[in-house]
Protein backbone atom coordinates (compact mmCIF):
# COMPACT_ATOMS: atom_id res chain seq x y z
CA UNK A 1 0.00 0.00 0.00
CA UNK A 2 1.05 3.44 -0.96
CA UNK A 3 0.53 6.47 1.44
CA UNK A 4 2.04 10.47 0.54
CA UNK A 5 3.67 11.90 3.67
CA UNK A 6 3.77 15.67 3.84
CA UNK A 7 6.43 17.89 6.24
CA UNK A 8 6.08 21.10 6.81
CA UNK A 9 7.91 24.31 8.10
CA UNK A 10 11.39 23.31 10.39
CA UNK A 11 10.19 19.47 10.22
CA UNK A 12 10.30 20.12 6.39
CA UNK A 13 14.18 21.32 6.48
CA UNK A 14 15.37 19.07 8.75
CA UNK A 15 14.45 15.71 6.61
CA UNK A 16 15.25 17.78 3.52
CA UNK A 17 11.87 17.18 1.93
CA UNK A 18 8.38 18.08 1.56
CA UNK A 19 7.01 15.34 0.71
CA UNK A 20 6.94 11.43 -0.28
CA UNK A 21 5.83 8.29 -1.25
CA UNK A 22 6.00 5.51 0.79
CA UNK A 23 5.22 1.93 0.28
CA UNK A 24 4.06 -0.08 3.02
CA UNK A 25 3.58 -3.43 3.37
CA UNK A 26 0.78 -3.40 6.50
CA UNK A 27 -1.71 -1.29 8.07
CA UNK A 28 0.51 0.52 10.79
CA UNK A 29 0.17 3.25 12.86
CA UNK A 30 0.86 6.69 12.24
CA UNK A 31 3.40 6.77 15.37
CA UNK A 32 5.20 3.60 13.47
CA UNK A 33 5.32 6.13 10.18
CA UNK A 34 7.02 8.88 12.18
CA UNK A 35 9.47 6.68 13.91
CA UNK A 36 10.19 5.48 10.29
CA UNK A 37 10.47 8.68 8.47
CA UNK A 38 12.19 10.79 11.49
CA UNK A 39 15.03 7.93 11.91
CA UNK A 40 17.09 10.09 9.89
CA UNK A 41 17.11 13.30 11.92
CA UNK A 42 20.39 13.47 13.86
CA UNK A 43 18.29 15.50 16.63
CA UNK A 44 16.38 13.69 18.32
CA UNK A 45 12.16 14.85 18.38
CA UNK A 46 9.82 13.34 20.11
CA UNK A 47 6.62 12.38 19.09
CA UNK A 48 4.77 14.55 21.75
CA UNK A 49 6.04 17.86 20.10
CA UNK A 50 4.89 16.69 16.46
CA UNK A 51 1.30 17.41 15.33
CA UNK A 52 0.31 14.57 12.88
CA UNK A 53 -2.66 14.71 10.31
CA UNK A 54 -4.50 12.23 8.25
CA UNK A 55 -6.01 13.54 5.30
CA UNK A 56 -6.15 16.81 6.67
CA UNK A 57 -7.26 16.01 10.04
CA UNK A 58 -5.76 15.73 13.04
CA UNK A 59 -4.93 12.60 14.47
CA UNK A 60 -3.39 10.84 17.40
CA UNK A 61 -0.72 8.51 17.52
CA UNK A 62 -2.43 5.44 17.61
CA UNK A 63 -4.68 6.25 14.61
CA UNK A 64 -3.83 3.95 11.89
CA UNK A 65 -3.09 4.97 8.00
CA UNK A 66 -4.91 2.79 5.22
CA UNK A 67 -3.96 2.86 1.70
CA UNK A 68 -3.86 6.04 -0.20
CA UNK A 69 -4.04 8.23 2.81
CA UNK A 70 -2.35 11.22 2.83
CA UNK A 71 -0.08 11.66 6.05
CA UNK A 72 1.38 15.07 7.07
CA UNK A 73 3.85 15.51 9.80
CA UNK A 74 4.69 18.94 11.39
CA UNK A 75 5.97 21.30 14.36
CA UNK A 76 3.45 23.37 16.67
CA UNK A 77 1.87 26.29 14.58
CA UNK A 78 2.93 29.67 14.44
CA UNK A 79 0.03 31.54 12.59
CA UNK A 80 -2.23 34.29 13.51
CA UNK B 1 -21.78 33.24 3.94
CA UNK B 2 -19.15 32.41 6.41
CA UNK B 3 -16.22 33.50 4.06
CA UNK B 4 -12.43 32.50 4.71
CA UNK B 5 -9.41 33.72 2.53
CA UNK B 6 -6.08 32.69 1.77
CA UNK B 7 -4.07 35.93 0.75
CA UNK B 8 -0.67 35.99 -1.07
CA UNK B 9 -0.80 39.77 -0.69
CA UNK B 10 -0.78 42.77 1.92
CA UNK B 11 -4.78 43.66 2.85
CA UNK B 12 -6.59 45.99 4.89
CA UNK B 13 -8.30 44.79 7.67
CA UNK B 14 -10.84 47.61 7.87
CA UNK B 15 -11.60 47.58 4.59
CA UNK B 16 -12.35 44.37 4.09
CA UNK B 17 -14.45 44.24 7.10
CA UNK B 18 -16.42 47.68 5.18
CA UNK B 19 -16.77 45.75 1.90
CA UNK B 20 -17.97 41.96 3.53
CA UNK B 21 -20.87 43.92 5.68
CA UNK B 22 -21.90 45.56 2.83
CA UNK B 23 -21.98 42.79 0.68
CA UNK B 24 -23.74 41.37 3.61
CA UNK B 25 -26.12 43.19 3.52
CA UNK B 26 -28.27 42.48 7.06
CA UNK B 27 -28.11 45.96 8.41
CA UNK B 28 -30.98 46.19 11.21
CA UNK B 29 -30.36 42.40 12.21
CA UNK B 30 -26.86 42.43 13.85
CA UNK B 31 -26.13 44.74 17.13
CA UNK B 32 -22.74 43.85 17.50
CA UNK B 33 -19.30 43.34 15.77
CA UNK B 34 -16.33 42.35 17.03
CA UNK B 35 -13.16 41.74 15.27
CA UNK B 36 -9.32 41.18 15.71
CA UNK B 37 -6.71 41.61 13.52
CA UNK B 38 -2.82 39.77 13.81
CA UNK B 39 -0.40 42.59 12.59
CA UNK B 40 3.72 42.06 12.38
CA UNK B 41 5.48 43.62 14.97
CA UNK B 42 9.16 44.43 14.11
CA UNK B 43 9.95 42.72 17.20
CA UNK B 44 9.36 39.23 18.76
CA UNK B 45 11.62 37.32 21.27
CA UNK B 46 14.70 39.92 21.82
CA UNK B 47 15.46 40.17 18.29
CA UNK B 48 14.42 43.19 15.91
CA UNK B 49 12.88 41.27 12.95
CA UNK B 50 13.08 42.81 9.33
CA UNK B 51 10.82 40.22 7.71
CA UNK B 52 8.80 37.02 7.61
CA UNK B 53 7.44 34.28 5.70
CA UNK B 54 4.42 32.42 6.09
CA UNK B 55 4.48 28.59 5.19
CA UNK B 56 0.77 26.60 4.91
CA UNK B 57 -0.76 23.41 4.33
CA UNK B 58 -2.49 24.17 1.13
CA UNK B 59 -6.06 22.50 1.41
CA UNK B 60 -5.72 21.70 5.02
CA UNK B 61 -5.80 25.53 5.71
CA UNK B 62 -8.58 26.14 3.91
CA UNK B 63 -10.72 23.53 5.58
CA UNK B 64 -9.27 24.16 9.21
CA UNK B 65 -10.32 27.31 8.96
CA UNK B 66 -13.81 26.64 7.67
CA UNK B 67 -14.03 24.07 10.45
CA UNK B 68 -13.20 27.34 12.54
CA UNK B 69 -16.55 29.10 11.34
CA UNK B 70 -18.99 26.45 11.43
CA UNK B 71 -17.95 25.87 15.27
CA UNK B 72 -18.38 29.29 16.47
CA UNK B 73 -21.69 28.75 14.43
CA UNK B 74 -22.74 25.97 16.43
CA UNK B 75 -22.31 27.06 19.66
CA UNK B 76 -22.90 30.69 19.46
CA UNK B 77 -25.67 32.74 17.46
CA UNK B 78 -24.25 34.37 14.88
CA UNK B 79 -25.07 36.46 11.75
CA UNK B 80 -21.84 35.96 10.24
CA UNK B 81 -17.89 35.31 10.07
CA UNK B 82 -15.19 36.04 8.36
CA UNK B 83 -11.48 35.50 8.41
CA UNK B 84 -8.58 36.27 5.94
CA UNK B 85 -5.04 35.05 6.50
CA UNK B 86 -2.16 36.03 5.07
CA UNK B 87 0.91 34.01 3.50
CA UNK B 88 4.18 34.36 2.06
CA UNK B 89 6.26 37.17 2.39
CA UNK B 90 5.06 39.38 5.16
CA UNK B 91 6.53 42.79 5.22
CA UNK B 92 6.58 44.76 9.17
CA UNK B 93 3.24 46.23 9.44
CA UNK B 94 1.33 44.18 7.53
CA UNK B 95 -1.74 42.79 8.61
CA UNK B 96 -1.77 38.54 9.25
CA UNK B 97 -4.87 37.92 10.32
CA UNK B 98 -8.37 38.92 10.68
CA UNK B 99 -11.25 37.45 12.30
CA UNK B 100 -14.33 39.21 12.52
CA UNK B 101 -18.30 38.39 14.12
CA UNK B 102 -21.19 39.73 13.89
CA UNK B 103 -23.85 38.85 15.97
CA UNK B 104 -27.36 40.56 17.73
CA UNK B 105 -25.73 40.82 21.05
CA UNK B 106 -22.39 41.64 22.55
CA UNK B 107 -21.47 38.46 24.54
CA UNK B 108 -21.55 36.40 21.28
CA UNK B 109 -19.69 38.30 18.76
CA UNK B 110 -16.68 38.69 22.31
CA UNK B 111 -16.63 35.01 22.68
CA UNK B 112 -16.58 34.10 19.30
CA UNK B 113 -14.30 36.10 18.15
CA UNK B 114 -11.95 35.01 20.76
CA UNK B 115 -12.64 31.30 20.57
CA UNK B 116 -11.86 31.61 16.62
CA UNK B 117 -8.77 33.16 17.32
CA UNK B 118 -7.35 30.82 20.03
CA UNK B 119 -8.68 28.07 17.95
CA UNK B 120 -6.75 29.26 15.33
CA UNK B 121 -3.81 30.50 16.96
CA UNK B 122 -3.16 26.67 18.17
CA UNK B 123 -4.17 24.17 15.38
CA UNK B 124 -4.69 26.13 12.10
CA UNK B 125 -1.38 24.82 10.24
CA UNK B 126 0.62 27.76 9.43
CA UNK B 127 4.35 28.63 9.70
CA UNK B 128 6.04 31.89 10.45
CA UNK B 129 9.89 32.16 9.88
CA UNK B 130 11.09 35.51 10.72
CA UNK B 131 13.96 36.99 9.16
CA UNK B 132 16.47 39.07 11.63
CA UNK B 133 20.07 40.13 11.50
CA UNK B 134 21.50 36.92 12.55
CA UNK B 135 19.50 34.94 10.44
CA UNK B 136 15.99 33.50 9.35
CA UNK B 137 14.44 31.01 12.55
CA UNK B 138 11.16 29.57 12.83
CA UNK B 139 9.13 30.85 15.24
CA UNK B 140 8.70 27.82 17.84
CA UNK B 141 5.43 29.06 19.35
CA UNK B 142 2.73 31.22 19.60
CA UNK B 143 2.44 33.82 22.59
CA UNK B 144 -0.13 32.63 24.94
CA UNK B 145 -3.56 33.32 24.36
CA UNK C 1 -3.38 60.17 22.61
CA UNK C 2 -6.10 57.74 24.05
CA UNK C 3 -9.10 59.66 22.18
CA UNK C 4 -12.96 59.70 23.03
CA UNK C 5 -15.11 60.96 20.60
CA UNK C 6 -18.88 61.98 21.45
CA UNK C 7 -20.67 62.27 17.91
CA UNK C 8 -23.78 63.97 16.94
CA UNK C 9 -23.99 62.32 13.10
CA UNK C 10 -23.72 59.06 11.86
CA UNK C 11 -19.69 57.52 11.50
CA UNK C 12 -18.38 54.36 9.67
CA UNK C 13 -16.27 52.40 12.56
CA UNK C 14 -14.33 51.12 10.04
CA UNK C 15 -12.88 54.49 8.10
CA UNK C 16 -12.40 55.68 12.00
CA UNK C 17 -10.38 52.80 12.99
CA UNK C 18 -8.18 53.14 9.74
CA UNK C 19 -7.83 56.92 9.97
CA UNK C 20 -6.89 57.24 13.63
CA UNK C 21 -4.28 53.86 13.35
CA UNK C 22 -2.72 56.37 10.25
CA UNK C 23 -2.02 59.14 12.26
CA UNK C 24 -1.08 56.70 15.58
CA UNK C 25 2.02 56.12 13.39
CA UNK C 26 3.19 52.89 15.26
CA UNK C 27 3.61 50.36 12.64
CA UNK C 28 5.70 47.42 13.90
CA UNK C 29 4.65 48.06 17.41
CA UNK C 30 1.34 46.17 17.78
CA UNK C 31 0.55 43.23 17.13
CA UNK C 32 -2.83 43.11 18.03
CA UNK C 33 -5.57 45.22 17.72
CA UNK C 34 -9.50 44.42 18.97
CA UNK C 35 -12.05 46.03 18.83
CA UNK C 36 -16.40 46.21 18.96
CA UNK C 37 -18.75 48.24 17.23
CA UNK C 38 -22.34 48.25 18.55
CA UNK C 39 -25.00 48.72 16.10
CA UNK C 40 -28.46 49.72 15.95
CA UNK C 41 -30.92 47.12 15.68
CA UNK C 42 -34.42 47.08 13.91
CA UNK C 43 -35.75 45.12 16.62
CA UNK C 44 -35.77 44.75 20.76
CA UNK C 45 -37.71 43.20 23.59
CA UNK C 46 -40.22 41.70 21.35
CA UNK C 47 -40.76 44.99 19.03
CA UNK C 48 -39.58 46.48 15.83
CA UNK C 49 -37.91 49.38 16.23
CA UNK C 50 -38.18 52.41 13.91
CA UNK C 51 -35.93 54.87 14.92
CA UNK C 52 -33.73 55.85 18.48
CA UNK C 53 -32.37 59.05 20.54
CA UNK C 54 -29.28 58.71 22.65
CA UNK C 55 -29.66 61.17 25.36
CA UNK C 56 -26.47 61.68 27.54
CA UNK C 57 -24.45 63.46 30.22
CA UNK C 58 -22.85 66.42 29.32
CA UNK C 59 -19.71 66.73 30.66
CA UNK C 60 -19.95 63.65 32.74
CA UNK C 61 -19.96 61.75 29.50
CA UNK C 62 -16.23 63.13 28.43
CA UNK C 63 -15.22 62.52 31.82
CA UNK C 64 -16.35 59.00 32.50
CA UNK C 65 -15.28 57.69 28.60
CA UNK C 66 -11.45 58.89 29.87
CA UNK C 67 -11.69 57.21 32.85
CA UNK C 68 -12.54 53.54 30.88
CA UNK C 69 -9.47 54.29 29.18
CA UNK C 70 -7.23 55.05 32.02
CA UNK C 71 -8.09 52.34 33.99
CA UNK C 72 -7.61 50.38 31.00
CA UNK C 73 -4.43 51.45 30.63
CA UNK C 74 -3.51 51.11 33.92
CA UNK C 75 -4.70 47.08 34.50
CA UNK C 76 -3.11 46.00 30.90
CA UNK C 77 0.11 46.95 28.47
CA UNK C 78 -1.41 48.85 25.73
CA UNK C 79 -0.13 51.17 23.18
CA UNK C 80 -3.42 52.60 22.35
CA UNK C 81 -7.39 53.18 23.06
CA UNK C 82 -10.08 54.51 21.41
CA UNK C 83 -13.67 55.03 21.81
CA UNK C 84 -16.50 56.74 19.67
CA UNK C 85 -19.99 56.89 21.09
CA UNK C 86 -22.88 58.19 19.31
CA UNK C 87 -25.82 61.21 20.69
CA UNK C 88 -28.85 62.46 19.04
CA UNK C 89 -31.20 61.12 16.45
CA UNK C 90 -29.73 57.33 15.51
CA UNK C 91 -31.25 55.12 12.79
CA UNK C 92 -31.50 51.13 12.19
CA UNK C 93 -28.14 49.99 11.09
CA UNK C 94 -26.60 53.62 12.32
CA UNK C 95 -23.03 52.57 14.65
CA UNK C 96 -23.45 53.22 18.44
CA UNK C 97 -20.47 53.19 19.66
CA UNK C 98 -16.83 51.92 18.66
CA UNK C 99 -14.29 50.59 21.04
CA UNK C 100 -10.89 49.82 19.61
CA UNK C 101 -7.37 48.58 21.48
CA UNK C 102 -3.91 48.12 20.32
CA UNK C 103 -1.30 46.32 21.82
CA UNK C 104 1.61 44.10 21.59
CA UNK C 105 -0.14 40.67 22.16
CA UNK C 106 -3.39 39.78 21.70
CA UNK C 107 -4.99 38.60 25.36
CA UNK C 108 -4.59 42.61 26.63
CA UNK C 109 -6.17 43.63 23.28
CA UNK C 110 -8.95 40.96 24.12
CA UNK C 111 -9.31 41.61 27.97
CA UNK C 112 -9.18 45.24 27.48
CA UNK C 113 -12.02 45.67 24.75
CA UNK C 114 -14.31 43.58 26.61
CA UNK C 115 -13.54 45.40 30.18
CA UNK C 116 -14.21 48.75 27.99
CA UNK C 117 -17.15 47.99 26.44
CA UNK C 118 -18.64 46.22 29.75
CA UNK C 119 -17.75 49.27 31.85
CA UNK C 120 -19.47 51.57 29.43
CA UNK C 121 -22.25 49.81 28.81
CA UNK C 122 -22.77 49.57 32.75
CA UNK C 123 -21.73 52.99 34.28
CA UNK C 124 -21.38 55.78 31.22
CA UNK C 125 -24.26 58.73 30.98
CA UNK C 126 -25.98 57.29 28.20
CA UNK C 127 -29.43 56.86 27.83
CA UNK C 128 -31.91 55.16 24.91
CA UNK C 129 -35.33 56.27 23.61
CA UNK C 130 -36.84 53.95 21.08
CA UNK C 131 -39.28 54.70 18.70
CA UNK C 132 -41.76 51.71 18.10
CA UNK C 133 -45.00 51.85 16.34
CA UNK C 134 -47.06 51.48 19.53
CA UNK C 135 -45.14 54.61 20.78
CA UNK C 136 -41.56 56.02 22.08
CA UNK C 137 -40.02 53.89 25.35
CA UNK C 138 -37.29 54.54 27.45
CA UNK C 139 -34.98 51.40 27.10
CA UNK C 140 -34.35 50.28 31.08
CA UNK C 141 -31.67 48.02 31.15
CA UNK C 142 -28.87 47.07 28.39
CA UNK C 143 -28.65 43.11 27.38
CA UNK C 144 -26.33 40.90 29.46
CA UNK C 145 -22.53 41.03 28.73
CA UNK D 1 -26.01 76.52 50.45
CA UNK D 2 -27.22 76.33 47.27
CA UNK D 3 -26.71 73.25 44.76
CA UNK D 4 -27.43 72.30 41.47
CA UNK D 5 -29.94 69.61 40.72
CA UNK D 6 -29.97 67.43 36.77
CA UNK D 7 -32.18 64.91 35.95
CA UNK D 8 -31.95 63.04 32.96
CA UNK D 9 -33.86 60.15 30.92
CA UNK D 10 -37.23 58.54 32.24
CA UNK D 11 -36.40 60.28 35.53
CA UNK D 12 -36.28 64.09 33.72
CA UNK D 13 -39.42 62.78 32.18
CA UNK D 14 -41.24 62.25 35.05
CA UNK D 15 -40.16 65.13 36.98
CA UNK D 16 -40.88 67.32 34.30
CA UNK D 17 -37.95 69.21 34.25
CA UNK D 18 -33.82 68.58 33.40
CA UNK D 19 -32.10 70.68 36.07
CA UNK D 20 -33.14 72.52 39.44
CA UNK D 21 -31.30 75.24 41.88
CA UNK D 22 -31.82 73.60 45.35
CA UNK D 23 -31.10 75.87 48.77
CA UNK D 24 -30.39 73.46 51.24
CA UNK D 25 -30.14 74.51 55.33
CA UNK D 26 -27.58 72.18 56.30
CA UNK D 27 -25.35 69.86 55.05
CA UNK D 28 -27.07 66.68 53.91
CA UNK D 29 -26.55 63.50 52.04
CA UNK D 30 -27.62 63.02 48.48
CA UNK D 31 -29.73 60.35 49.78
CA UNK D 32 -31.75 63.00 51.64
CA UNK D 33 -31.66 64.70 48.53
CA UNK D 34 -33.25 62.21 46.83
CA UNK D 35 -36.18 61.86 49.09
CA UNK D 36 -36.53 65.50 48.96
CA UNK D 37 -36.60 66.27 44.95
CA UNK D 38 -38.10 62.38 44.43
CA UNK D 39 -41.87 63.54 46.96
CA UNK D 40 -43.79 64.81 43.65
CA UNK D 41 -43.65 61.09 42.24
CA UNK D 42 -46.60 59.31 42.21
CA UNK D 43 -44.87 56.08 41.17
CA UNK D 44 -42.25 55.50 44.02
CA UNK D 45 -39.03 55.00 42.73
CA UNK D 46 -36.20 52.86 45.20
CA UNK D 47 -33.23 54.73 45.39
CA UNK D 48 -31.63 52.04 44.60
CA UNK D 49 -32.70 51.96 41.04
CA UNK D 50 -31.52 55.26 40.58
CA UNK D 51 -27.75 56.44 40.11
CA UNK D 52 -26.14 59.43 41.94
CA UNK D 53 -23.48 61.32 40.85
CA UNK D 54 -21.51 64.48 42.94
CA UNK D 55 -19.63 66.33 40.65
CA UNK D 56 -20.06 64.16 37.86
CA UNK D 57 -18.75 61.25 40.11
CA UNK D 58 -20.99 58.02 41.13
CA UNK D 59 -21.13 58.40 44.70
CA UNK D 60 -22.94 56.00 47.54
CA UNK D 61 -26.23 57.29 49.25
CA UNK D 62 -24.31 58.23 52.29
CA UNK D 63 -22.09 61.32 50.48
CA UNK D 64 -22.56 64.31 51.41
CA UNK D 65 -23.51 67.38 49.52
CA UNK D 66 -21.45 70.54 49.45
CA UNK D 67 -22.44 74.08 48.51
CA UNK D 68 -21.76 74.55 45.12
CA UNK D 69 -21.75 70.99 44.08
CA UNK D 70 -23.31 69.59 41.02
CA UNK D 71 -25.38 66.63 42.03
CA UNK D 72 -27.61 64.61 39.29
CA UNK D 73 -30.07 61.46 39.43
CA UNK D 74 -30.38 59.20 36.59
CA UNK D 75 -32.18 55.61 36.09
CA UNK D 76 -29.57 52.75 35.08
CA UNK D 77 -27.82 53.52 31.88
CA UNK D 78 -28.03 52.11 28.20
CA UNK D 79 -25.65 53.37 26.01
CA UNK D 80 -23.51 51.28 23.79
Amino acid sequence: MNITVKYFASLREQLGKSEEILTLSDEISIAEVWQNVSASISENIESENILMTINMEYVKSDALVKTGDEVAFFPPVTGG
Amino acid sequence: MMPIEIRGSSFNPWDEIKLHQQKLNRQGQYGATASFVGTMRDFNEDKHVQRMTLEHYPGMTDKYLEKICKEAHQQWDLIETLIIHRIGEIKIADPIVLVCVWSAHRAEAFDACRFMMEDLKSKAPFWKQESTAAGNRWVEKSTPG
